[in-house]
């Protein structure tokens, strides 16, 4: 039984083909890198696996079951879990608040695990994630934290839910190498600890870095798949992307 | 019987487009939610009925005055309370449905109420449509209605100033960027929205009567067309308008004009049920951008 | 920036004003001595609440041109509060109406009451307030629940009196019907309403006429108010041959139902009641349109009845200090309305709440409607003004012509048909 | 540029480090944070009870018109910015109303039961439109309470245009003040600690953020379900409470006044802040009372005013006075001159 199954995926926009026919595989503790020029349907990918867009038709296989068309606050529960490329905290609350949310759900209360007062809990990870926990960052509202943390606080959603397949879509844009450095390692930490990764990006010399495999999306259909070494000689991916043949 | 239904249908629709166009147009160019709609159509009316029978002008002279009135009426709205407002839809809402209150409630204490405010019919008599007796004026609202959706079209698509309207509509910033002043557009949206509100107030209210109270009825037609047509598409406007029109003469026909006005509603929640941006309009449902 | 500043400074200002203006409002004086406060809670942005207004304006004004009102040994003036209920506007609440009623029995204090409430779910709700309070009222809204509630606990309701009762209405035109049928053989008719609780009423109790005296009940319409396309009931009278379209409509849209009859070219009479066709302005407004029309005046003395002298002096008093009156119902019972209460605080000598009801009752005196006198707390009307209250019916005449067909003691002329049936 | 003034806020001393903490070293100190949190309270029980009888009557519509906007408040912080309270309203009194007259219950049950049933037939009525967000769901809101209004006029139910007379009355005006007092300050401080809770944070995030709430594995629809439940069922007892109040229930429950109330309590008041509404309905409340005089003028000064507060001051009074309370303002120099905005 594969881990998640992608079967002849396609959505269009009012005649526009976002997504045309994209079959592929994940197996459980890879990561996956999917990358691709601008508008080549790399979100809408993400969106059609975590429920936030309802599929033209196709399947989407995880764990054996199709979740195509369920609910995303559904798919969540089933542990898939995301990140989005606009970062979309809650503003009004403060920064650990920001987790408390998630930790209402039933994915959590089902897992168990977590003990304590929801409040510990979420400094907890947030100080895993990054934010120094005797500062006043974490009690600030979310309104005026700097952007790279408000990315650190979207991965932080996704730890608090205990996803076990999560998709960051272009986490790392807008960040700094610096920071980038810093958080390529906590998701080869996340790897380690067994999470399936699918990682949509537009840096690729990071992803690459960390990839176990590609694929290469352009205009709405796959056109490769492999190890990133094989996706770097592909001619028809530079073409892709640099709307040359080399 | 189902001729007549056909004809008058026809009619009841024409004249739920042209209601609903004025606050289509604005929406779907600027995004502004013209709740004082249902004022700036009473207003145009009295306007008209204030110059026709106070001042004894001639109609056309008196009608052309009042839109272009209501048309400035519209922009100066736009420029001194909307531009405070601008993205924070809530607060253009109330400020845009105050204003409508204060302009119906004003015209009542001011003693728009009994049965003088009236617009006489551009043209008496009537003629036989499909051996159905229709008066002149519907004839001529359903003409106007034509000219007026042609005359639209042709801006929209085949003017400069149509393509920035277009252009605003699609990305305000990109409009921007490309050298569009996106205030003035939307304030001559506003214009042009106002403009067409008074335009069908001159047409149909002499059908009718002007009264305070159709104002606020007015603005729940609107409302009700635009919704189940989709805010934005002028296309959804026109076929959201002739399911209410043909619903509602049926409604009347064949099971009780009392229920005219509440089962148009009640389609509306059931399409809303069923799609909930309407039947043209754009997916507002939980979703990325693309 | 700087302008924004002192623009909210200046609504800061203003609604400290405000606030503080509506605290003052607590302190409001309460008037004593002098003269006797007639309140009028009503709801004026209607037409017909505001000649009522006038028409008691005109009464106040007569009777204390003649020195007043006799109480006891002394001789008081008449004064009149009226108060804005706005009930006739739709998306006013209940509440609301009521506050304003209560407003006026609390701070102005009225001795009596007259005209009252407009919507009849008001008067039903108000009942109880006037009860509360003592007031003698004689209100002015048609519905007929009045006498019902009326009746499930007259001593509680005791000081609240009625003026025109909707059945009344069936009564006048039921005559009509009756003369139209002898002499041109009409028996089918068409029921059209406007969907208001006294409207319906009305229609109801002309169907079961119309049932009993083997009529043809076609259809039975009821229209929202602000409804203004009625194509679809005058197609489907036409269509089926009617002769009679009974309507009963007191919204402004209603005169566009004859325009349409017109267009449509609809050969049946309207019989009915249709407020904007009331006044002598309709004929102005609606020019020829509106030849063959037959429409029902409430009140009788809202016409200028040559036969029958006190209405015609009413109609020209109030003519002479307002202008020419444009509604048919209204105004004159509310101008006897004054009268009659006047004549019970004379009679009962004292400003007793329960000695002027007791007094009110036994009311028998000749007013611009007719007789005045009281059965279960409400006027009766008949069909001689020398004996009890009247409404006429007028038929609408070439030349702007108002002309009475209905009662016969009043009639000055005799049915026709329309052009539309020659 | 030359030199230019600016102004600078500071917080008082007494403020440390964030909203939550202060110094207090005096008597004079916590006064100074005591006296606003219990002048309205205090305020309000002296006011409810000295003021003439008409008055008095004033206070208690006063009162209910809180609860509706403190109910319009919560709604519209989760997001959810109806134009309609008035259907929330007339459904809780029409439930009350029928309870009572049709099931003879008396007054303490009919009116629990009321708002329950009609928290339930709102929650319904809202339920196809939960998938609309902003605008939308403003004007369909806008347009169900009317729509239900016309089906009460032309089927008839529940005594149709006449409505329904005779409900049981509350014992005495003493305990009507009492009790729509105590039943403001409970929504009052129940709703605040609400929002403050974990839980309430949900309802917060959903207006923020509702894509993210998904993405939490919380389905918005279901919160959102709840959150019109609470909101209704304040509005549906305010309806119970008010059908009882005036022993009749008509169709002019769905009036569209009663929708606008709310909106401008809070938006005087300053949305989003509880208090807001809180300050906006007591002002309100007696305003268009004193207004009553002006006829249907008052409505357009009432409109005029909801208009000129949202857009010279959209913040409201509450956050207005409460800067000018905990901060010093002053005028400095600034050298080289500042931009303008």
């Amino acid at each position: 039984m594969e881990y998640l199954k992608i079967e002849n995926l396609r959505k269009t926009f009012g005649g526009v083909v976002a997504v045309d026919n994209i079959s592929f595989e994940v197996e459980q503790g890879a990561l996956l890198g999917i990358i691709g020029p601008n508008g080549s349907g790399k979100t809408t990918t993400v969106n059609l696996i975590t429920g936030f867009l309802t599929p033209d038709s196709g399947k989407v296989m995880f764990k054996g079951r199709d979740i195509a068309g369920l609910r995303a606050s559904k798919i969540t529960n089933l542990g898939i879990g995301r990140t989005f490329q606009m970062v979309k905290p809650f503003y009004r609350l403060p920064a650990f608040k920001n987790l408390v949310v998630p930790l209402f759900s039933p994915r959590v209360k089902r897992m168990g695990g977590h003990y304590g007062e929801k409040d510990t809990l979420a400094l907890d990870i947030l100080e895993d994630i990054g934010f120094e926990r005797d500062s006043a960052v974490p009690y600030k509202p979310a309104s005026i934290l700097p952007h790279g943390y408000l990315k650190r606080l979207e991965m932080a959603r996704v730890i608090a839910l205990q996803s076990e397949l999560i998709v960051f879509d272009e986490l790392y844009s807008g960040l700094t190498l610096a920071e980038v450095a810093s958080i390529s390692p906590m998701i080869e930490k996340l790897i380690e600890a067994g999470k399936t990764i699918i990682m949509v990006e537009h840096r690729l010399k990071e992803l690459f870095k960390i990839a176990h495999r590609v694929m290469v999306l352009d205009q709405g259909k796959k056109i490769a798949e492999g190890s990133p070494r094989e996706i770097m000689k592909q001619p028809s991916v530079k073409k892709a992307y640099l709307g040359v043949e080399l | 019987m189902l001729l007549s239904v056909l004809v008058y249908g026809f009619i009841n629709s024409v004249i739920l487009a042209m209601v609903a166009l004025g606050f289509s147009i604005t929406f779907g160019i600027s995004r502004v939610a013209n709740f004082s709609h249902g004022g700036f159509y009473i207003l145009g009316g009295i306007f008209t009925w204030y110059g026709l029978i106070k001042l004894g002008m001639p109609y056309f002279l008196s009608a052309g005055l009042s839109i272009i009135i209501i048309g400035a009426l519209g922009a100066l709205m736009y420029k001194v309370i909307l531009i405070r407002l601008r993205g924070l839809e809530l607060s253009e809402v109330i400020a845009t449905l105050s204003l409508g209150i204060v302009i119906l409630e004003l015209l009542r204490g001011l003693g728009v109420f009994g049965y003088e405010f009236r617009n006489p019919v551009f043209m008496d008599g009537s003629v036989d449509i499909l051996g159905v007796g229709v008066g002149i004026q519907r004839i001529i609202i359903v003409c106007a209605g034509a000219l007026l959706l042609i005359l639209l079209h042709f801006f929209v698509h085949h003017t400069k100033m149509g393509l920035a309207f277009r252009g605003v509509a699609q990305q305000e910033h990109t409009a921007l960027s490309v050298g569009i002043n996106p205030d003035l557009v939307s304030m001559l949206s506003l214009a042009m929205g106002s403009v067409m509100c008074a335009l069908s107030a001159v047409l149909i209210l002499p059908l009718g009567v002007i009264s305070v109270d159709e104002g606020y009825d007015i603005l729940i037609k609107a409302l009700a067309v635009c919704i189940i047509g989709g805010l934005e598409s002028t296309l959804g406007v026109l076929v959201a308008a002739f399911i209410i029109g043909y619903i509602e003469v049926l409604t009347s026909m064949y099971i009780s004009s009392a229920l005219t006005s509440v089962v148009p509603l009640a389609c509306m929640l059931g399409i809303l049920l069923v799609r909930p941006s309407g039947i043209f309009g754009k997916s507002k449902e939980i979703e990325e951008r693309v | 920036m700087a302008i924004s500043k002192i623009l909210s400074k200046t609504v800061m200002l203003l609604v400290a004003f405000l606030f503080i203006a509506s605290q003052a409002a607590f302190a409001a004086p309460a008037e004593k001595g002098a003269p006797i406060i007639i309140g009028v809670p009503s709801s004026f942005k209607s037409i017909e609440a505001a000649e009522g207004l006038k028409a008691i304006t005109l009464a106040v004004e007569e009777i204390n041109a003649k020195g007043g009102v006799k109480v006891g040994n002394e001789k008081k003036m008449l004064k009149i509060e009226s108060i804005e209920t706005r009930d006739m506007e739709p998306g006013v609440p209940l509440a609301d109406a009521l506050l304003a009623n209560e407003k006026l029995i609390l701070e102005k204090k009225p001795h009596v009451i007259i005209q009252g409430p407009t919507r009849s779910e008001v008067l039903l709700a108000a009942m109880d307030l006037y009860a509360q309070y003592k007031i003698p009222s004689i209100n002015n809204a048609v519905a007929s629940k009045f006498v019902d509630q009326y009746k499930s606990n007259p001593e509680k309701y005791r000081h609240c009196f009625r003026m025109f009762d909707g059945k009344y209405v069936v009564a006048g035109l039921g005559k009509v019907m009756e003369k139209m049928n002898k002499e041109f053989g009409f028996k089918k008719a068409y029921i059209v309403v406007q969907d208001a609780i006294w409207a319906v009423g009305i229609a109801n109790g002309m169907n079961a006429w119309y049932k009993n005296n083997g009529w043809e009940v076609v259809g039975f319409d009821k229209y929202p108010t602000g409804a203004s396309d009625f194509s679809s009931t005058l197609i489907k009278a036409k269509n089926a041959g009617v002769q009679v379209v009974f309507p009963i409509f007191d919204m402004p849209q209603s005169g566009i139902l004859v325009q349409q009859w017109k267009d449509m070219k609809v050969p049946a009479v309207f019989a009915g009641f249709i407020s904007p066709l009331m006044g002598s302005n309709a004929w102005k407004t609606f020019g020829e349109k509106i030849e063959g029309v037959i429409n029902i005046v409430f009140d009788g003395g809202n016409l200028p009845l040559s036969k029958y002298p006190p209405a015609k002096k009413f109609y020209e008093a109030y003519a002479k200090r307002w202008g020419e009156m444009q509604v048919g119902h209204k105004p004159a019972v509310d101008y006897d309305g004054v009268y009659a209460m006047v004549g019970a605080i004379e009679r009962a000598g004292s400003l007793d709440p329960d000695k002027i009801a007791i007094e009110l009752e036994k009311t028998n005196m000749v007013g611009a409607t007719g007789r005045i006198h009281f059965k279960d707390h409400q006027y009766v009307f008949g069909d001689d003004p020398k004996v009890d209250a009247i409404s006429v019916v007028y038929q609408w005449k070439k030349g702007g012509k108002r002309v009475p067909i209905y009662p016969d003691s009043v009639a000055e002329g005799v049915i026709e048909k329309p052009a539309s049936m020659q | 540029m030359s030199t230019e003034r600016r102004k600078e806020r500071i917080d008082r001393p007494i403020k440390a480090v964030t909203d939550d903490i202060f110094c207090l070293s005096s008597i004079r100190e916590i006064a100074y944070l005591v006296i606003p949190r219990m002048l309205p309270v205090v305020g309000l029980l002296l006011l409810a009870f000295l003021v003439p009888p008409y008055w008095r009557k004033v206070m208690v519509i006063t009162f209910v018109m809180g609860m509706m906007a403190l109910s319009w408040d919560f709604m519209a912080s989760c997001g959810l910015t109806s134009l309609g309270q008035a259907l929330f309203f007339a459904l809780g009194a029409y439930s009350a109303g029928a309870a009572n007259h049709y099931l003879g219950l008396p007054i303490y049950l009919s009116i629990p039961l009321g708002t329950l049933i009609g928290a339930v037939i709102s929650t319904a009525c809202i339920y196809p439109t939960l998938g609309l967000r902003g605008i939308y769901f403003s004007v369909v809101t806008l347009i169900i309470p009317l729509m239900l209004m016309r089906v009460v006029e032309t089927t008839g139910i529940f005594g149709g245009t006449e409505g329904i007379t005779g409900l049981s009355p509350f014992p005495g005006i003493i305990v009507t003040i009492a009790l729509s007092m105590i039943a403001l300050w409970i929504t009052f401080f129940g709703l605040r600690r609400l929002i403050d809770s974990d839980y309430g944070h949900i309802f917060v995030a959903l207006k923020d953020n509702d894509r993210a709430v998904e993405a939490s594995g919380l389905s918005i629809r279901w919160f959102k379900v709840q959150a019109i439940f609470i909101g209704s069922g304040i509005c549906c007892f305010c309806g119970a409470f008010m059908t009882h109040y005036y022993m009749s229930i008509g169709m002019s429950a769905f009036a569209v006044d009663l929708s606008i109330f709310p909106i401008a309590a809070s938006v005087v008041g300053g949305m989003g802040t509880l208090v807001g509404p809180l300050l906006g309905a007591i002002i309100l409340g007696p305003l268009s009372e004193a207004l009553r005089a002006f006829g249907s003028f008052r409505v357009v000064i009432y409109a005029a005013l909801l208009g000129t507060f949202i857009v010279m001051l959209p913040e409201g009074l509450f956050p207005y006075l409460a800067r000018k309370y905990q901060q010093i303002e002053r005028w400095v120099e600034a050298p080289g001159g500042i931009s303008e905005d």
